[in-house]
């Protein structure tokens, strides 16, 4: 690993290790100084029916802020549904990319593990380049790959919730075991949360509340970018084990001997 | 003819196609991030001036919005 | 607080909030570049017996980097021991300032609590700047607040451990009473750590071992100089509350009915 | 004269100096970073010429290193 | 809740909510003797290639001490294999129970959820009282309850990892959502996280490698049985709330004056 | 270590390793209760303001329940204070035992730790029998020890705050080096915790608000006494280590081949 | 006739039965804890005398042992 | 004579001992888990008979309560 290395998805290369989710955004000023801020080069969106009464599309404030677009699925409860809105986002958006979110409970927003394969298998065969939106489960994460996903995007805790990486063990597992990409996705609070998912060797981090939701949206998209590239480096620079006692930092040898009843 | 879009009644006129649908709802035929679905199966673009619509056909128009 | 708020200890102003600890690089060219990538302003260094055999002083290192120096009293066991030091200090580096360590237990490398408040009190009375290192102990902080400290320097584990921030919650304590800025000093081990410390409020993070004994020590210098601004900007701009359950960050209303049973 | 310099055993001249240990090891007078104490006291650099050491004096002269 | 409610599964009550895992231990005097110290009542077995070289039936040493069997199909990596194996599990035990596991990964030992809900199904078809081993995530476990399992056995951490429970989050959402017992399977090391998994609300908790493979197997099933006991009724208890700040438990009012400066 | 061995605490034997503290109940008849239920030997009691429309002494309770008495100096902010209380509770109870705090914040209520070891030496002179409430801070555990206490009782958190360990590495380095016994006062809030503070290696553990205060604190007395004994039982039966990977309790060895497609 | 008993090729007479073979393996045939597959298909006890073998049959007979 | 007894003032007469206070409190000379401090300083049970107040004495009556 070469901490420069560009972040390689399918047969694209991001040189931004921070993928930015533009739901939650008070309005479209926020979002794009927030964009501008976390560096992003890849926004997912979403689609919802036509809103006659709403003037501007977000699409004007990614292409001024020259990103790319990441359509999602979200809000789909089973493989059908979200098979045909990742076809509708491939209309809409004129991509293959596809966040393949296949939701299963609408009080916690977890996939389901069964209607999440059968979704990707479909889309795979579709000819999408499909980025799901998975569990922590090293078994349900080696499936998406192994039906041709082009990364897999595991979560910390539950949407929107703040609580970090509530497992880092099986995180850590789907990265020794995976030859995809992997994205964290979800969960992330604030900046230490995005440096730790890059030190345990996560490939880049997804991040849409952490961001859209804080105070100040442009400040925390800044600090989370930050954080991405502390932990990507830290990551890379080969931190030191941790130890039960203390290693001293200052050298032990040639204390000087200050007792005077030796003197005189 | 009664179909509907969005999730309300609308009345057309027999021979109504996708692409009126659309027009009515104020949207340009190359907006970006618009799609439509009849039916429950995607209607590219391309085929919006050609697809009649069938009594009780349910149209869904939509848009991209902000999303996580 | 502003983010680009200098750092102001005593009568002092510091844009850096990363305090470099010189001990444990392998050679100066190490140091010297661990110290740039750090940005920081502020490093400290020890007094050992001199030794004839050792050419060039870290002295003209820390010089060439434009940086200051803060002595330390590691090693000292007692309060005598270390007053002496600081007195030591004062001589070789012309400085008021002094990181005071008193260390009660030499595998832990821990504070001794009472001698070390009895040297800090002594030396507040001697003319010091006085910057003690501590345990994560409120009243122990308060203490030495109390008695003329200029900062008050707590461990998150012991020195060089790697451990983090075993107990977050006193640090948090110690950071709601004092009115002394509050340095994280002992216990990062990588970014994240650096990161936490900024989150939970601190007025600044030192690091030696952590960088140091890094595999690659300018990167991780680099890496939790970012980290520390990461922390810092993310405690401004206001994280999202934790929350049991999800919040969707893609709007719930507007979802298209995808079902064709009801069509035709 | 029998003193001690940083922990060796060392034979001086009588009336030798604080000034005299530290040029033995081969340090400038006005190298930075380095200190000394006499018998559990520091001795101030301006003094190091005038300040006699006595039989069994304990002289530390200590220098700069890289401390965390 | 009351405490001294009994276990029901099923159309089955337990006075026990300690299930005995009977893998690993060195020899069935060890067995017999965890046994009885557990009080089990309900011991997992499984089936593999009969040795004729194999004297004594572990079934004996069962029988011998009053519990009932419920065998598994450990091993099995397809839902196909793991049908056939609880087809065969009720030849040989003559019972419809059967501890479900499905694995996906053999250095992890994790289920694999889309092949555990297949097998889950055709299971309950087929008559079989399905208990399953599952991941920690609720929407699978939820799935299986939808199936038809009695029970759901969530993991606290892999099998024999004896790391606890890694995610007591996921555990609590899938003891609010359960409407049938909730099973502790996997993880437990030693007797706190027993007693912790009661706290949450797990309505029993399995053991086999926690106990057997303990220095002093016995010890530990005793310790083990105590704990349950103990987490059970600390949460019929109703446990004081977490605070940031200390509460006195002795009172603050009332204390003596006992400062001489005042007197005389 | 043997499990049945007695807990010895100066020249004395105890069966129980759980303290109970005797503040916070909500009258005598449910700290009676929780007394039995509690098998505790040794009960804390404090002194106040005598209140003479107070009638029944809790010493009549605790005499029925056959414990013995172990007056505190809780309230005490400094040394002074503290000493006089314990030559207080001398006359009051009896007895030279002495549960010291010298408390050094109101809000934590955290010890003060040099007045703590002041107060500790001027009374193990007087010829107090002194076990006192510490913080987690091993080096001050051992000046405690090294001034005369005959066990040390360091806080898992703050007194009533119900937040457990807070940093079990401290606590077992305190126990590491400790030659009197180790006693976890403070910070327990259910069982497990008890069971966790035993398996670490406490000799004992003090509980007050946790039981006091618990919705039905009799139940919880009982839950917290089987931690106890768990935990230590747990201790001595030698737990499985903590493994990265799982290992399997059933053997994988002998899986039957219930492939179809080489048969016929 | 070549079968195949728990992973190990045995010669047996035409007309073999799972009883046989069970009873090869030292197995009472009122044996608790133990099950056969025949070809991946459970073979119940009482079918035992009367299921003849094929030649390349696969059989499995189980039986319990300690497990997780 | 004025006296402070658990910092509630008092006027008794003049000779009043440790023992009148107590009685006043209504305590039995021989009750458990009560003991009295005079000006800070412990005033063991038998000499409370013999220990007279003096002016503005302040008394401090205690007994036992639950604690942890």
């Amino acid at each position: 690993m070469s901490v420069s290395d560009p972040l390689r998805i399918a047969n694209r290369e991001f040189g931004s290790r921070l993928i930015l989710g533009t739901g939650g955004f008070a309005n479209h000023e926020l979002l794009a100084r927030a964009c501008e801020e976390s560096r992003a080069e890849l926004c997912t969106v979403a689609l919802r029916r036509l809103d006659p009464a709403s003037r501007g599309s977000i699409l004007d404030v990614l292409q001024a802020a020259g990103v790319e677009v990441l359509p999602n699925t979200a809000g789909c409860f089973t493989a059908r549904d979200a098979v045909v809105t990742a076809h509708l986002a491939r209309e809409a958006f004129e991509t293959d990319w596809i966040k393949l979110e296949v939701i299963g409970d609408d009080r916690t927003l977890l996939p389901d593990a069964v209607e999440l394969v059968a979704a990707a298998e479909e889309l795979v065969g579709d000819g999408f380049v499909v980025l799901p939106y998975t569990t922590d489960d090293p078994v349900l994460a080696r499936r998406l790959e192994d039906v041709g996903c082009v990364a897999v995007m595991p979560l910390g805790s539950p949407i929107g919730s703040g609580m970090g990486i509530r497992n880092p063990y099986n995180i850590s597992i789907i990265l020794e075991q995976s030859e995809v990409p992997v994205i964290l996705d979800a969960g992330v609070g604030t900046a230490s949360d995005a440096a730790l998912a890059m030190e345990l060797g996560c490939d880049a981090v997804l991040c849409a509340s952490a961001i859209s939701r804080a105070h100040d949206p442009a400040a925390m998209a800044r600090a989370i970018r930050l954080a991405v590239d502390a932990g990507r480096l830290a990551r890379g620079a080969g931190r030191i084990p941790r130890r039960r006692y203390a290693q001293a930092s200052t050298p032990e040898a040639g204390m000087a001997d200050l007792d005077a009843s030796l003197g005189a | 003819m009664n179909v509907t879009v969005n999730g309300q009644p609308r009345e057309l006129p027999a021979g109504a196609t996708v692409a009126n649908v659309v027009d009515l709802l104020d949207v340009a035929p190359e907006a970006r991030g618009v799609a439509v679905a009849l039916d429950g199966e995607v209607v590219t673009r391309s085929r919006w001036p050609a697809t009649e619509l069938r009594e009780g056909a349910l149209v869904e128009v939509v848009a991209a919005i902000g999303g996580g």
